[in-house]
C-alpha cells in the first residue's frame, strides 16, 4: 500500500533531531517530525521552594506542553487549555519511571516544551524531545523514553499517522516506549477495533519507537562530541578553526 | 501513612486485596436512575463506598463550522470537595481535566450518540447535550464510576420541547437521545507485578501505574489511557485488553 | 387560602433529611425541599496551613455553596458566581455563633454544600443540610441551626415560598434561626412591605424553621441508632442480618 | 491590638460611642453633587471620614430575555486599596460583592427606577444604568454611604445623545433617569447587647453582628441584609426596624 | 498660535492639587488637570509578609495605576489590563530612584493610583499625585518628582497636549523629571519626529514638569500649614474658630 | 551573586564589556527567514545567545468601529519558561506586556504596514496580523531582537487564500503584507556613568536604567521607553538618540 503522502506503511515522516540548541536552558532539545516541531528545556534539579510540594522521598518532575500562538491555522490562544493540560500529564507519567527522581529529594527537575509548528503527532515529538533533553541536561536516567504513534488504514497497520490520513484512520494510538526495560509508559488511544488489531498496532507503534529511539542517542552523541571539541579547542588541544558566536 | 502504605503494598503484593475480592472483580455497584427530576437525565452510581451523579442538560446550539449536521457533546467533570479532603474548590484540576476527557473520548469514539439525529436545522439549530459529571464520594475508580453514570444518565435522557425557536424547559418530550451502543470503562492498577480491576482508593494510592480501557457492547476498543508514573510490559496490557472486555460485558449487564 | 401547588399558607413542601450520606466526609446530609436538593459534607477541625489565615483564638469557618452545572434549567457554568460568593458569606455567618470554634483555635473547620436541583430556597436547604452535617461530624455545637423563608401573597402570610409563588409574592425572607437561643441568625429580604408586615412573616419563617428542627434532630437520631445497630453487629450482640455495601 | 479592642468593647458595654454620638446618630454627612463632568450621573458622599464616589454611565444594549421593554441595571462596587491597608486589589472579595449586591436589591426592589422608560425599541435597545462604587475612605459604614451616594448620583444622572443607533459620548441631554422614589440604607451594629446605628470602622472590628435595612420614601423595607457571626432576638430586630425608617427619613431630607 | 481650547503653546489646562484628602492612608493626593484628575494614596512602609519578595537591601516600591470604571467614555471593565499594567510599571520607574528605598530593608511601600476622570495625560496626573502622596507620607524623598507631556502640532510645540490635539499631534511625549538632580526618570514616545524636533519636545516638557513642581510644593506646604494650625488648635494654642468634619 | 555582581559592575564602571565589544557594538545577528512552513510569516532571530521566533498569523476579521478600511495589527509576547529559569508558564507577567507593547508601538507609530490596503471590505472584514513573539532563550536585549524578528517575520509574510468568506488555511497567495519601512528598536544601559548599548543579560542585571528608542529607514523616532529605576541626564539622551538611530541603520541592513 502506498500511502497519502507517499511513505510506506512502517516509515516515519523526515526526522530532524538535536541537542542543545538552547544556552540557558540546563538541557534542550530539538524535534521534527515532517513539520511537526517541538523544542524542549529542561531546568533542575532545583530545591522547591513550597514546602507543601516537597517530596521527602524523590524529586518532582513538572512538565509543560504548550502550544504556541502561530503553531495551527487558527491561532492559538496563549495559556494552558484542558487539551493542554492532559498532554502534560501524560507525557510526565510516560517520563517519570525513567528519571532516577529518588536521587533529589525535595528537588524539582522542570520540563518545558514549545510546540512550534503542529501537524500531528506533537505528544509524540514533544516526548521525543524532553527525554533528549533531559539526557541533555545530566539527569541521571534509567533509559531514554521514545515516541511513536499507529493507526490502521483499511487493512494495513501504519506507522505515525499524519495529515489526511488521521481522517480515515480507524485509530490514533500513541504509544512511549522505554527499549531496555520493554516497557510502555503511555499509552492513549481514540478509535475504535477489535483487540487483536489493538495489539498489532501497539506492536507497530513499539517499532517506531525503537527507530526513534536510534535517532536520540545519535542526536546526544553529536552533542557530546561537538562539547568535547569546544573543550579541546579552550584547553588549547585542537587546531579545528572557527569561533562560536 | 507510610506503614499503612507499607501494608497496603505487602497485601497486594501478595495478589490479595482488603476487601478480599478476587484481583478482576468489581465491588457491588448500585445504579439509581433519574434520581432528579429537573435535568433531562441523570444517574448516580455507586461502586463501593465511590458515588458519582451524572446529569444531562440539553440545549439548542449552533452546530460547530465543520459539522453543521450534528449535535454537540460535552462531558465536564467536578471532584466536588465533599468527595475527598485532597479535593478543593476551584478551576478544574489536573485529574477532574483527565477524567472528563477519558469519558468523552469513549462516549465519542464509541459513536454512542448518533449526532446527526440531534440535527434540528443544519448549520443553524442542533441539540448540545452537556454531560456533567459530579463526584460526590471518593472511594477509588472514579473514571468507571463515572462512565457508568454517564452511559445511564443518557440512556434515561429525554429532549425537552422545542417551539417557536425556543428550549421549553420542564416539558420533557417522549423522544429520547439517540443512544447506539453503551460505551463503558474498565480500569486496572498495577502494584508490584500484580494488576487489579477496580481499585479503592487505598489501592490506588499505592499503584505504580494504571490502566483504563474503554470498550463497545461489541467488545472493540475505543478508547484507552495510561496513567501513573510507572509502565506496563506488552504481555501485561493483553491480559489486560482481555479482562476489560470481559468485565465490560459484565458491567453492561446492570444498565 | 389555598395556595398554587394546593399547600395550606403554612405548610412546608416534602421534608426530606438524611444525615451521613457519604463515607469519606467526616459528616454529611441530603436535604430535600420539594424538589429542591442541597448535600452537605464537613472536613475537619484540621491545622490550617497558612500562618496568615490561622486565628489563635479559634477555628475559622470556611462554607461554600455550590450549584452544580444541572441543578437548573439552563446549565449552569462551574465555578463560583458573585451570588454563590454572597450566599457562602451569609450561609457561614448564620452558622459560627452555633459552633463552639474557641475549642479549636488555629484550626480551620470546612462546609461544602452542592446544590444537586434547584426549586426555590436553595440557601435555606443548604443550611439546614450544612447544620446537620456538622452535627454529624461530631463538631460541639451550641444548638442546631435551622432555616426556612416566608412571604405574602394579597392578604396572606406563606411558609416556604415556591415554584410560581415566587413571581406573586410581595416579599421573599429567608431566615435562620436557632431555637434554644432564640437568635436570628440569618436575615435577608427582597420585596417591598410596611414593617408590620415584615415582623409577621419573620414571625412565621420562625415558625416554619421550629418545624424543620425537630426534622434535623430526628435524622440525627436515625443515624446514630444505624451507627449503635452498626456497631451492635459488628461487636456480635446483634442478629440483623443484611451486609453494609 | 487586643487592648485597644477591649477598650473599645468597653465603652460600647456602657452604651457610649468614642465620638460621644447618641446611639441612633449619624456623623456628619456630606453629598457633593456632580463632582465629575464625564459620567452620565456622579456622586461624592462623606458619612464621617468614610468617603464614596459614585459613578453612573449609560450606554445602550439589547435587553434580557424575559424583560424585553426593561432598561437593565447594574451596581458594581470597588474597595479600593487607597480606603484601607486592608483592602488589595484584585477580583472583588466577598465584602465587595455583598456591598455591590446589598446596594442593587435595595434599589431594585424599590422599583426606585423606572426600567420601562429606559427601553427604546421593544425587544431591541434599551438603556443599560451601570452605577459603580468606588470606595475611597473606608471609616466604617460603607453600605450606607454607598446606597446614599448611587441614589444622588441616580438622582442627577442625565441620559446622554442617542443618535443613529449610537450613544453620543460627551453630550448629555435634558432627559433624567426616571427615578420614582429615594431608596436607602440604614445599618446598625451589635455590641454586647447594645445597637448602634452608622457605625465606626473601629465599632465594626468588634461588632458582633450587623444588620442593613433597606427603605423607602413610604417607609416601607425594601431589603435587609444580616452581618457578622452572631444573631439579633426577634426584639432587637423590631426596635432596628422602627429606628431604621426613622434614620431613613433624615437622611433622606439631605438629598 | 492658538491652540484648539485656547491655550498657549506652553500653557498647562487648569491644575488643581490637594495633599492629605484621604484619612486612612498614610499620604494622599488628588491631582487635577483640566477634567483629568488622580487620585493617590500611600501606605507602608511596612514589612512584606512574602520573604520571596523581599529585598534584605531596600524596600520594594509597589504602584499600582488604575481607571475607575465610569473615568471614560465607555465604561471600562475593572481590574487590570494590559495598558494598566504598563503605566504601573513606568511609574514605578519614575518614583523609585526618588524614594530612600534603601532606609527600610525588607519593607513595602505601597502607592496607589485611581484615575477617577479620564481625559489625556492619566500618567502624568497619576506621577504627579503619587509624588505628592509619598511625600505627604513622610517618605524620605531625595526630590519631587514631577511630570508633563508635550508634543508638535505643525511647527510649533505643544505643552500637555490634550482633547483633539491628540488626533493631530506629531507625537505624544510624556516626561517626568527631578528638578534638583536634572534626571529624567520617566520617558515614553508614541510618533513620528526627527531627533531635532524630540529633542525640543523633551525640552518643552522638562519646562512644564517645573512648572508643576512648584505646585507640588505648594499643594505640600498648604496641607503642612493646615496640619500645623491643627495642633495648635488641639493644644488650645489658636482661637481660629470652625470644627474639623 | 553579590560578588558576581560586583564585578560585572567593576568591568563597567571602567567602560569594558565581558565580551570585550565596544560600548556602542552589536553582538552577532543572525536572522533565519521563514523557519517555519505553517504561519503567514515567521523568523529566528539572535543576538548573542539571545533567540527570538516571531510568527505572524493572519485571519479575517470585523474591523473596529473607529477604523471601518483598516486592517487590525496585534502584538504578543510570550517570555518562554524556556528562556530563563526566572520565567514561569502563567498569565503574561508585567515584561512580557511591556515587551509586546514596546514592539507594538514602534510598528504601529511608524506606520509600517499600511492597514488600508488590508482591507477586503469596508466596515465588514479586513485582515488582522498577529505578531507573536516567542522568547526561546534569555542572553539580554530581548526588544531589539524581538523587534527585528517582528519585522523580519513581517517581510515575508503573505496572505492566505480568502474565498467565498473563509480563509483558506495552508493556501498562501503571492500577496505580501504590504510593509512601508522597516521599523526597529535600539536599547541602551546605563552602568555606573556609562552607557552600553546591546547588552547582555548580565549587563542588564547590574544596568540602574535603560532606553529603548524605536527607528524609521528615514531617521526618525517613532517610540521610546525608558525602563529601570534610574534616570537619564538630557545630555545622555542625546548621546542615545544619534547613537540609536545609527546602529538601527546598521541593523537594518541585516534585514
Amino acid at each position: 500500500m502506498k500511502r497519502l503522502d507517499g511513505r510506506k506503511p512502517d516509515e516515519i515522516r523526515p526526522i530532524v533531531m538535536q541537542a542543545g540548541v538552547l544556552k540557558r536552558a540546563k538541557g534542550s532539545a530539538i524535534v521534527k517530525l515532517g513539520r511537526t516541531t517541538a523544542i524542549a528545556g529542561v531546568y533542575g534539579p532545583r530545591k522547591l521552594h513550597s514546602k507543601h510540594q516537597q517530596d521527602s522521598n524523590k524529586a518532582i518532575l513538572k512538565v509543560t506542553y504548550n502550544m504556541v500562538p502561530f503553531s495551527t491555522d487558527e491561532r492559538v490562544r496563549p495559556g494552558p487549555s484542558r487539551r493542554s493540560t492532559e498532554i502534560s500529564k501524560v507525557i510526565r507519567e510516560a517520563l517519570e519511571s525513567a528519571i532516577c527522581l529518588e536521587e533529589f529529594p525535595k528537588a524539582v527537575i522542570e520540563v518545558q516544551i514549545d510546540i512550534l509548528q503542529a501537524e500531528a503527532s506533537t505528544r509524540v515529538a514533544a516526548l521525543n524531545a524532553a527525554s533528549i533533553a533531559l539526557a541533555d541536561a545530566g539527569i541521571p536516567m534509567k533509559d531514554l523514553v521514545s515516541s511513536c504513534t499507529a493507526g490502521k488504514i483499511e487493512d494495513t497497520y501504519i506507522l505515525d499517522v499524519a495529515g489526511k490520513e488521521e481522517d480515515v484512520t480507524f485509530c490514533d494510538l500513541p504509544v512511549a516506549y522505554m527499549p531496555r526495560e520493554k516497557k510502555i509508559t503511555l499509552l492513549q488511544m481514540d478509535g475504535d477495533l477489535p483487540v487483536k488489531d489493538v495489539k498489532n498496532v501497539i506492536q507497530l507503534a513499539i517499532k517506531g519507537c525503537e527507530t526513534l529511539y536510534e535517532r536520540q542517542k545519535q542526536a546526544l552523541k553529536e552533542k557530546w562530541v561537538g562539547d568535547l571539541e569546544d573543550t579541546a579547542k579552550a584547553l588549547g588541544l585542537s587546531n579545528i578553526s572557527g569561533g562560536k558566536d | 501513612m507510610i506503614l499503612r502504605n507499607q501494608y497496603l503494598v505487602d497485601i497486594a503484593l501478595t495478589g490479595k486485596r482488603l476487601d478480599e475480592r478476587k484481583a478482576d472483580e468489581f465491588r457491588k455497584i448500585i445504579i439509581e436512575k433519574s434520581p432528579l427530576e429537573k435535568p433531562e437525565g441523570s444517574a448516580l452510581v455507586k461502586i463501593g463506598t465511590t458515588q458519582v451523579m451524572a446529569g444531562v442538560k440539553l440545549d439548542v446550539k449552533e452546530p460547530f463550522p465543520d459539522a453543521q449536521n450534528e449535535g454537540i457533546l460535552m462531558v465536564g467533570a467536578e471532584l466536588s470537595p465533599l468527595a475527598s479532603p485532597e479535593f478543593e474548590r476551584g478551576p478544574p484540576t489536573e485529574d477532574a481535566i483527565e477524567l472528563a476527557r477519558v469519558v468523552d473520548r469513549t462516549i465519542r469514539e464509541s459513536h454512542a450518540i448518533d449526532l446527526e439525529k440531534l440535527c434540528i436545522t443544519e448549520g443553524e439549530k442542533v441539540w448540545m447535550v452537556n454531560v456533567d459529571l459530579h463526584i460526590l464520594d471518593n472511594g477509588g475508580n472514579l473514571v468507571d464510576a463515572s462512565c457508568l453514570a454517564a452511559t445511564a444518565a443518557l440512556m434515561n435522557a429525554k429532549l425537552p420541547k422545542y417551539e417557536d425557536g425556543k428550549v421549553v424547559w420542564g416539558e420533557k418530550t417522549n423522544k429520547k437521545v439517540p443512544l447506539v451502543c453503551k460505551p463503558l470503562t474498565v480500569t486496572h492498577v498495577k502494584i508490584g507485578q500484580n494488576l487489579f480491576a477496580d481499585p479503592t482508593e487505598d489501592e490506588e494510592s499505592v499503584a505504580t501505574a494504571k490502566v483504563m480501557i474503554g470498550t463497545k457492547d461489541d467488545g472493540n476498543i475505543c478508547a484507552m489511557q495510561k496513567g501513573g508514573g510507572d509502565g506496563f510490559t506488552f504481555q501485561e496490557l493483553e491480559k489486560i485488553f482481555e479482562k476489560s472486555v470481559e468485565l465490560g460485558k459484565q458491567l453492561r449487564k446492570q444498565l
